[in-house]
């Protein structure tokens, strides 16, 4: 049976089905508990699991994000729930300089089964400090693993497999998101890790596309479509693993790619991408491989400008037609 | 109002001033209320209404050489500090006219002009920029005193305690100024703060001190007196202000029966509004008449209405401003190479 | 040694234990020191000689299913917690035989079987991660008590401060000990601490207590008491250990006359080292004799030797385990998609 | 007038001079002053600019990288000392949120003009938190500029460089290269952001070599040669702005392309030097661009195994033998 539910639903859901199945499993974050946050995500959790599991912190993210290495090192399985991305920075050195290595510092002794929840994505009008797309920076590093669900049913199925890991995860959820719905089947099911989805196939052009770029590739590649113009759409689902061998074989079809993510374009997850395909498709290419971030800027408050530092469908249809009919994107 | 009884009436104008100021507060946060509720305003805000004391009864010690850093919400520290309402505005709605031309928004509304180094996003994301502030006053000699703002839920940030060390090692005039409005979002503060956020300051070798946050006068007493000893090289101090937000945690917070009860905002209103007791202070001794301090009002509920119809008609920055101000411009380094 | 004199003989196994793993420490550190002298160690580390009584005092009054987290001083709380000569040398050495396959080194040393869960090389990252196994102690009701390490330099680190916040809310059973050693690095604590340690930690309500951290015995009293009210849901606690550690920073800081004299170095061995001291008074109280001493102190030196000699010759991990251990195997998932 | 000089000291003259010149610069970090760092970098300095401006500050990342922002944007100009860069996982929400944002967020009003300096390189034996290249990190971020001299004459030139811009800047030095000598004019000279330098010129093969890797670059080079292989060595200095325009010229020229850093390699710099190289001089590559970074683990502190994780001379040659005599580096 499938249904359609919300992505807030669909994260609850996974929660709730995960929290009943394991008793270790507990949950902290600001507000988490009878807010059910900011978002409302969590609302009821706490109502069924109590303030023992469901666990309000004050608002100190270094502090609970350690506490959380601490109690996932010794039994308990943590899922963090870190209000907005950009707090991200605050606790980088307990997720990376404790969480990421110490299973590898201890020979392989000590676990760390961890889940930070986080969210990312701007358009929100919320300014500099609330909009960021942070993914590029944990993804880059070794001990992490990074997923980044891209509707209702990858948000359900790999937030339940990020709980199941015995490795720190770092999910992000696009906040813009919460509220858009999908199919989402009744019945238990798990989103393997490092497989990609291919969400559309197609022979002209891979659009690699992560979050909800994925929708923004489905615009473009629907309004391709009608210029005969067929747009396959990969992704990847989670960033860390990467499944580089779906992605490889889409372009060695398509010959050409566009890679598509929400955080600053430089030095950023397109790079990564990009510099795979380009590397490894080389002689596969028809034209150079294509990167859409976002603007490399703060993400300003203002609404006519914000909206223009993202990916956009209009963008990626303009950059798909000048890759597929052979004009040089650059003067290379 | 008792801290301020014995005050004498050749204050009047600074009675007057830090009414206004309170009133302007207040009027612009029910423009902005308003905004959002009709949807006119991008995105969401924290109201100030209800720690108008607090803001002015500080700030008002202060020179516009003196700096301050602000919150999240932040509107009241920036009125406070000697901003007008129509960059305040413009800024809001992202106007290019707006004290950062639209780019920060209400979070990150700043005034350098003034000395408003700028509200901040991150819970205590400004108490370091405070404390360098103050470092920088004492290197440079300019005897400005720095004043942090910051909430109850934010004295949980780590962040605090490493400042607080060294402006106490380095002497620093900077006063920590702790906004107790008994809550961080959705959670009452005892909920979140062992212990006592005064003792907390004082392990660190730093004075500290509460006073009632509605009460204006007292506030602002003790505020003269510690920016007069900062500058003197007695600094850093804390003050723990008790006060409270009449508004949800952000505009958006309307159903909020579940973490506070309607009968305690209703209590405060009523009993402890900062502005209606001052005026009726004022009107007591004698300062004013309940009639002026009405056309006082109204003066200023008009100018703000001018300032948010000015703002709504005011034009976004081009488009071609989005990669602008990501790096200043640095003066020529005299490069030989 | 006086907060032990009223101890009965009976505790002679407890004595005996706690002297030879003062002295396994300090003979554990003088190898170190010479393999770095000799060139035969790779890297840096750093000594914990001078401060024995501190960690074999606290580990002393735990059960091996307690807890501690340790700092980059680490190789006396390992020894402490029960840590076998020759994996640790291996894993100085960078051997495949050390407690971390030789991928963590001095600093990261950990040894999760006697609940060592691990040197740190962050200072004060210790501190959520010992808060956090108090929390998974008090979940599941496991009743162990964990012991946080850290150095006074640690307590400028704003994490501390937010991880007691949330263990004095939680009642969590954990307990902060503060091993003060008078330096961080090559500075005076009073140069870089402001205000009261003890008081820190009491502005959050918890219970705070200062000890000589040179007196074995008052430290295991302490630390048993407090483990035992730990276990009673009484905690947390914060212990303050004055002590001194005999060596450089590290052992590479040798010419360090311009932090601290010989003089004070010199004094602090004749008076207050911690195993001579507990050595004499073993004897003094007729619970062994000198020569008994001097036949543990040359069984240990010679243990110590032989293990160095192991680890010296033991092999490196292959080269296939260098991407091993990055990501820990998750047992399947039941994947369905 | 040329002498050579360690790049330890190379950075200390740059201090010196700066701070003569303006009274506004002051250093603050961990055993700053009398020690003069661990390294003994700035050794001197407080006997000559006193406690008030060379100050030593407890150990309070967060905190005095707080304070050096409030204190950049109120008149000082600090110089924010961070003993390895290992640590700046600690500092990003001051350096990420505020210090990178303020100039934009203000719209141009105020300005952060400071500079953290940091280090950055592996096998010193120093384990997994000690031994991090973490530039990907910052140079992710906008409104960082972020430097990486490769030698004592970059480091002196580009830290002056960097003193004197209006903008935070992070300059990464290798600190296996503090003992390195180099030659360096006793006259003043910046080196401006933004250009490259060509360190050698070559026909055959471009490698792009971030701070050490210049070294392992130039090694490589001394090999090729003898088998008739002519490698160009770019060098670009700093990674943010980024000389993509000389890296370009070169890649058009040797149609072959080797992009080598420290830092981890995936999400890492090569990557976007890579993705950029691929993307703008397609027409002109004849085999794909290989990026050499550290591998994906965190460093392990065996000596045994801390050497294979980072690029060496050997891989390059090898690497450019296969692309210059047309193998396929992978099965494209
Ligand atoms: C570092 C960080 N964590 C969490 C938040 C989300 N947040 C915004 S305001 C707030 C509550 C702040 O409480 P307090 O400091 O008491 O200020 P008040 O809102 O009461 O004025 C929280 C948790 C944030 N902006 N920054
Ligand atoms: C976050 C961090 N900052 C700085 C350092 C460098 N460092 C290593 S030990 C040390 C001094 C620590 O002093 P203390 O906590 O008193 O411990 P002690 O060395 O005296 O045992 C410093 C600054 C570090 N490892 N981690
Ligand atoms: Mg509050
Ligand atoms: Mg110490």
């Amino acid at each position: 049976m499938t249904r359609e539910i919300t992505l807030s639903k669909a994260v609850n859901e996974a929660i709730a089905e995960e929290m009943r199945r394991d008793p270790a499993i507990v949950l902290l974050g600001e507000d988490v508990a009878e807010a059910g946050t900011p978002f409302k995500v969590l609302s009821g959790l706490v109502e069924e699991f109590g303030t023992d599991r469901v666990i309000d912190t004050p608002i100190s993210e270094p502090g609970f994000m350690g506490i959380a290495v601490g109690a996932a090192m010794t039994g308990l399985r943590p899922i963090v729930d870190l209000m907005f991305g950009d707090f991200l920075y605050l606790v980088m050195d307990q997720l990376c300089n404790q969480a990421a290595k110490t299973h590898y510092m201890s020979g392989g002794k000590l676990k760390v089964p961890l889940v930070l929840r986080t969210n990312m994505g701007a358009t929100r009008r919320s300014a500099a400090q609330h909009s960021q797309s942070l993914q590029a920076l944990v993804a880059h590093i070794p001990g992490l693993k990074v997923a980044m669900p891209s509707s209702a049913y990858e948000a359900k199925g790999l937030l339940k497999t990020a709980i199941r890991d015995d490795n720190p995860v770092v999910i992000f959820e696009d906040k813009l998101m919460y509220n858009d719905k999908a199919p989402v089947p009744e019945e238990e099911y798990l989103i393997p890790f490092g497989k990609a989805h291919i969400k559309r196939e197609g022979r002209d052009v891979t659009l690699v596309a992560t979050s909800s770029m994925v929708q923004v590739a489905e615009q473009a590649a629907e309004t391709l479509a009608l210029e005969g113009i067929s747009a396959e759409i990969v992704d990847p689902r989670t960033i860390v693993p990467l499944d580089e061998e779906t992605i490889l074989r889409s372009v060695r079809k398509t010959s050409r790619a566009i890679v598509i993510d929400e955080g600053h374009q430089s030095y950023g997850v397109t790079a990564e991408i990009a510099a795979r395909i380009s590397e490894k498709a080389f002689y596969h290419l028809d034209a150079p491989v294509i990167r859409m971030g976002a603007m490399d800027v703060p993400v300003p408050f203002s609404p006519a400008l914000e909206d223009i530092t993202v990916p956009t469908a209009a963008g990626v249809v303009e950059n798909a037609r000048r890759i597929c009919r052979g004009e040089l994107v650059h003067a290379a | 109002m008792s801290a301020a009884r014995s005050k004498k009436k050749h204050n009047t104008d600074d009675y007057l001033r830090m009414y206004r100021q309170m009133v302007r507060i207040r009027a612009f946060e029910d423009n902005a209320n308003q905004l959002y509720l009709s949807a006119k305003m991008p995105g969401l805000t924290h109201m100030y209404s209800g720690q108008e004391a607090v803001a002015v009864g500080i700030c008002e010690a202060l020179t516009p050489e003196d700096k301050i850093t602000s919150t999240h919400r932040g509107h009241g520290h920036c009125v406070a500090k000697g901003a007008n309402f129509r960059e305040m505005f413009c800024e809001l709605l992202g106007k290019e006219e707006g004290y950062c031309r639209g780019k920060g928004g209400s979070m990150h509304i700043a005034d350098q002009a003034n000395g408003n180094l700028g509200a901040n996003a991150i819970v205590g994301g400004s108490m370091g920029i405070a404390t360098g502030s103050a470092l920088s006053a004492k290197r440079l000699g300019t005897n400005h005193v720095t004043v942090c703002f910051f909430g109850d839920g934010a004295t949980a940030q780590g962040l605090w305690y490493e400042v607080m060390n060294m402006a106490a090692l380095w002497k620093l005039p900077v006063i920590y100024a702790c906004e107790n409005n008994g809550y961080s979002e959705y959670t009452k503060t005892d909920e979140i703060a062992a212990g006592s956020l005064t003792a907390r300051a004082e392990a660190f070798g730093i004075e500290s001190f509460r006073v009632d946050g509605q009460d204006v006068l007292a506030v602002n007493q003790l505020a003269q007196r510690l920016v007069e000893r900062c500058r003197k090289g007695e600094g850093p101090f804390f003050i723990e202000l008790e006060t409270y937000r009449y508004h949800g945690h952000h505009v958006g917070d309307i159903n909020r029966d579940y973490y506070r009860s309607r009968d305690e905002e209703a209590e405060w209103k009523k009993v402890r509004d900062p502005i209606s007791n001052f005026g009726n202070w004022l009107i007591d001794q004698k300062i004013m008449t309940a009639d002026e301090l009405v056309a006082i009002d109204k003066e200023i509920v008009s100018d703000a209405e001018a300032a948010v119809k000015y703002a709504l008609e005011a034009k976004y920055p081009d488009v071609r401003e989005v990669d602008m101000h990501v790096y200043a411009e640095t003066a020529a380094w005299g490069e030989t190479q």
